[in-house]
């Protein structure tokens, strides 16, 4: 077995590295650079029942070491991907995380429950995280009690196990990772985006038109550290980590911290082969370090 | 195909007051071929800054694997760069999008070809590749004043050319639209600024065919992040999208939503 | 009157930038960079009734456009800063607002009670917000009621104006803000830190000594910007933003968001002289954008 | 007095592996008295990285206002540091911290200087100044391996030298300390890790007056931030403290916990 194989609910991983939802479309553009087969796994957009044009530009804004977006969960509703997208990506040999969002209850339900049944979809992603939604989004984030409960009746009809995905603005992280593990949860992915927002210097408006963004990035990554950190001494179920992960070395912190997998953002923007080399870097870093295996640096800063 | 490489400077010099022409030798110019195409430009190592700028492809010269861009010096992102020196290298991922359809104008007929500030450096090679292609160019390039103004005498070597500034300081004063009355073409050519793209569509998009080349904040300029999207014309403000990245930057007036 | 001068509850500011608490010790060190009259105000080190050392070493730890600190408010203690510090700064033509941190309710009266008295000290900024203490500090700072309540008891003793320093690591910064200002605060300074933390590649374990530290500089500008957006339009009290200024800029960016005057942190570490600098640099730029006044500026994103 | 500029690069080169030598001119270096001071490096524009990297100043020429700092490449700061060269500027605070007091050796007396790899630079400077006051240096320089040995000819030119490495590739091999047992000496200046430092307070602070520079992360340098402090010998669990920065980086031996 590869220094890199990973099992984790539902999931089969050849390495423990993939995109993180959001910033790697459905994986056709990459898929012109890259073999997608390569990767660990693939976090598909957010998919919402009904197609959603998002947020107006401007959408994104740099920040020091970070970036602010407010795309607004656009995505071609749940139709279209289960029709055009899934079946695509079906033709490589990579498991499919797909990220489900929506404005009520409901909404989750209803895509958990069909888009569970794609062959290629191997497990759901929650995203009850999202900042850039007016309605539900990071609601659901943010109250244990109301996290908890979708969370349950997703895992209802859900044909895969479940991750949520974990909103990092929130005062007790911990509270909302066993709330959403005491709902069934089979893993959790964190951290999403942080609230931030940037003013321009000359008109003094947002220079995002939805005001506030997601702060994503190397400037989130101690961050995301410290809750995962936090988090993984007090569930019993597996991370998937990001933020700001940029370097093979990145991957090793995160597992430190205590992710048992990690996903990639923001850095495909600037490379749009950092998860390949991710992947090619990391055996030999685990060889220097000492690993015979990835799995070993799970939560050794506090183990 | 969209390559990663990192390009050497054969040169770098400042054109007009803030602007700088940048050529740069690389494999991936190999792969260029769409006047209006773009590259997406990583100024510096690291994280400061951390993303990527979007620059117009100015002039190919395939022989010697040689690209030009021509940048304003806007903020930190293009500052950085202009401090580049010859020899050194710059990260370019590209090329990006589409380009001008230069098949739309018919060797004979005349292509009107109007630029407006650091929206003039795309159209230099598009008029090179229009008359090579034995259409006649007719240039419009509009900047706000003298300190600014480049590349008058290039474009007039490939066709008649037209200056304006907004202060009179050099050229017509005026807008350039003020000088296509008088001008006969069959097709328009537009980079610049959005107002400028949406006077165009409104005076002319009913009679002529005219090509529009858009700006928009970028993520990852490959149509991954979704950030960079416009409604289409047909359905404004429902889902139907254009991405300026990859679907894009060149649009046909009416096609998307200015 | 001055492009900068400003006037807020208990201060009179030749210019609306100060250096922020526990990035400028009590002023000695900069004292023999520049006059420190030039100065808007001095947020002095936290102080609290008895001397304390902090937190062992390594204390501070790099990121990506930041830096973690857990410095655990190391200070001499009230007496010492009465006797020793404050009088040295009354040398200086500028306005003390003292820093007021500790672990119960009472020592935070005491010190405010006692430091309120000191003829420079013209406000106190109640720290309920340090996330590098094991006791006090963050609970009262993430609890509404908690942080009313010790607002209230800090006003009935104090002398002058009490600003409350919020942290931004709460799910509703707006909640808090607005429990603050009805326990009596007559204006609130944020952010302070996000908590982070910062794992050791070759060993494993935390970069700092105490774990976790918080992260300042700019990398949570956007954090900064956008909670202050959102607090300072549901109050009626200033707001003193800070959170990653370096710059002139960055100072305009903060009123526009809605603060009426700003403290630099980080920053005096990167270039001590960051605060002259950024005094002498503002003039000229209000000129260019158009203001008469700096205060024209404050929450102009909003208005 | 504590000077911010920018200082011109006269010339930097690997001596040794991985090891820069930087030399750079600046007003600020007749601020230089003390050997064993430091300075603090910002090694690029901007926020990456974003702290200053403290160095120890190696040499001192107050004639052409030349000082010359040692180090080695760590992470990113040191290695884009590496980067810079001939001519270009490097942004300079310093000098900071109390050095290495050379009048507790009288002019005649022997001074032991034991450096541990990059805590032998702030030692060239000290035997320097320690020999121009007319007192007998010995040097005991350690190294992990032959590769990264330096300055050795230079610190020869002053004194006898001992070199020795851990893995015996050059010099003697082992540790400092094993050399140290045949000396006979006044006083002892070392700088290096902390193992060794503890080594010789340990065996030698009774009957020497021992000077061992710290090291610790900083944040300010100048004694504001309180992120560099130690606790004092006589209060080890208490409330005094120094700063390594200001008091230090260099304590007598006994003076502070180490
Ligand atoms: C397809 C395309 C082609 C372009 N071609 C050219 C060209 O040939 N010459 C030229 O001078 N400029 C061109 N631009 C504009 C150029 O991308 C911006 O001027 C540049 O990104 C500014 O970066 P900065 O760091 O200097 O400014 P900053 O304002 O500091 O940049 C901050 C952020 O905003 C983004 N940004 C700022 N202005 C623009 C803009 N106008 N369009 C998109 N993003 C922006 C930056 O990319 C960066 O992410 C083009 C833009 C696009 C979208
Ligand atoms: C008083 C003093 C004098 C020094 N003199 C020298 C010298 O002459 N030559 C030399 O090669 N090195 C010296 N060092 C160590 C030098 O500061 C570090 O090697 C350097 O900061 C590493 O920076 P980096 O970005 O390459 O490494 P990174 O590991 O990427 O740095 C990350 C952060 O940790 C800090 N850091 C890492 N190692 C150290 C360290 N050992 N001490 C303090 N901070 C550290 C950095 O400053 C930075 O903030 C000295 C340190 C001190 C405190
Ligand atoms: C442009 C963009 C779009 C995103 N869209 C989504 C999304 O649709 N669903 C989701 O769960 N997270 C989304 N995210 C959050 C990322 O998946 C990830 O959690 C976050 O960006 C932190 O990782 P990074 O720092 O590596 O980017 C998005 C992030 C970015 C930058
Ligand atoms: C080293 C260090 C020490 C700090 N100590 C204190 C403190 O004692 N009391 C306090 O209220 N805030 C303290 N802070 C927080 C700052 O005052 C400020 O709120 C924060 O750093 C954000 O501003 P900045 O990004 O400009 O640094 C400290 C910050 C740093 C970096
Ligand atoms: S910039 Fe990412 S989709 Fe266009
Ligand atoms: S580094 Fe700031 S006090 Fe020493």
């Amino acid at each position: 077995m590869s220094r890199l194989e990973i099992d984790l609910p539902g999931l089969h991983l050849k390495n423990p590295v993939m995109p993180a939802s959001g910033c790697f479309g459905f994986g056709r553009e990459f898929g012109n650079l890259y073999n997608l087969s390569d990767l660990g796994a693939i976090m598909i957009k957010a998919t919402t029942v009904e197609p959603r044009f998002g947020n107006p530009t401007p959408r994104v804004a740099e920040t020091s070491a970070g970036m602010l977006n407010a795309i607004g969960l656009q995505n071609p509703g749940l139709e279209k991907v289960l029709n055009e997208e899934l079946p695509w990506l079906a033709q490589y040999d990579v498991p499919i995380i797909a990220n489900v969002a929506g404005s009520t209850e409901e909404d989750y339900v209803e895509v958990a429950k069909r888009i569970s049944t794609a062959p290629n979809v191997h497990a759901l992603e929650l995203n009850i995280s999202c900042p850039n939604v007016k309605t539900g989004g990071i609601a659901f984030g943010t109250i244990p009690e109301v996290a908890k409960s979708l969370t349950k009746k997703v895992k209802e009809v859900s044909e895969v196990p479940v991750y949520v995905k974990l909103s990092p603005n929130v005062t007790n992280i911990v509270e909302m990772a066993k709330a959403v593990e005491d709902g069934g949860a089979d893993g959790l992915t964190m951290i999403n985006t942080l609230l931030g927002m940037r003013l321009d210097l000359k008109s003094g408006n947002t220079i995002l038109a939805n005001k506030t963004g997601g702060l994503s990035g190397p400037a989130i990554k101690p961050v995301a550290i410290r809750m995962i950190y936090e988090v993984s001494q007090q569930v019993s179920i597996p991370i998937i980590g990001m933020g700001g992960i940029e370097r093979a070395e990145d991957v090793i912190e995160f597992f430190y911290a205590g992710a048992s997998a990690v996903a990639v953002g923001t850095a495909n923007f600037v490379d749009p082969f950092a998860c390949p080399k991710i992947i090619k870097d990391l055996p030999e870093i685990l060889e220097q370090l000492g690993f015979d295996h990835i799995s070993e640096c799970t939560g050794r800063s506090w183990k | 195909m969209i390559v990663n490489e990192n390009c050497t400077i054969v040169s770098q010099k400042e054109i007009a007051g803030n602007i700088h022409e940048l050529i740069l030798r690389g494999e991936l110019s190999t792969e260029m071929q769409e006047p209006g195409q773009f590259v997406h430009v990583k100024v510096a190592d690291g994280h400061d800054p951390l993303l990527r700028r979007p620059i117009s492809i100015a002039n190919i010269n395939h022989e010697k694997k040689e690209f030009t861009l021509i940048y304003r010096l806007e903020g930190r992102g293009t500052t950085l760069l202009s401090t580049k020196k010859e020899y050194e290298t710059v990260d370019i991922l590209g090329p990006l999008g589409h380009g001008f359809p230069i098949e739309e104008t018919n060797p004979g007929e005349t292509a009107l070809l109007v630029g407006g500030g650091i929206g003039v450096p795309p159209l230099y090679e598009l008029s090179q590749q229009l008359v090579a292609r034995g259409v006649k160019v007719i240039h419009i390039l509009g900047f706000q004043t003298k300190e600014v103004v480049f590349y008058e005498e290039k474009f007039m070597e490939l066709g008649e050319t037209f200056v304006t500034t907004v202060d009179g300081t050099y050229g017509i004063k005026g807008f350039v639209t003020d000088v296509m009355k008088d001008l006969s073409f069959d097709t328009i050519y537009s980079c610049g600024p959005k107002a400028m793209l949406k006077a165009l569509e409104t005076n002319y998009a009913a009679d002529k065919k005219v090509y529009l080349s858009l700006e928009e904040r970028m993520g990852c300029g490959i149509g991954a992040c979704f950030a960079c999207v416009c409604h289409t014309a047909d359905d404004p403000t429902g889902f139907s999208y254009k991405k300026v990245c990859t679907d894009g930057p060149v649009f046909k007036a009416g096609e998307v939503v200015l």
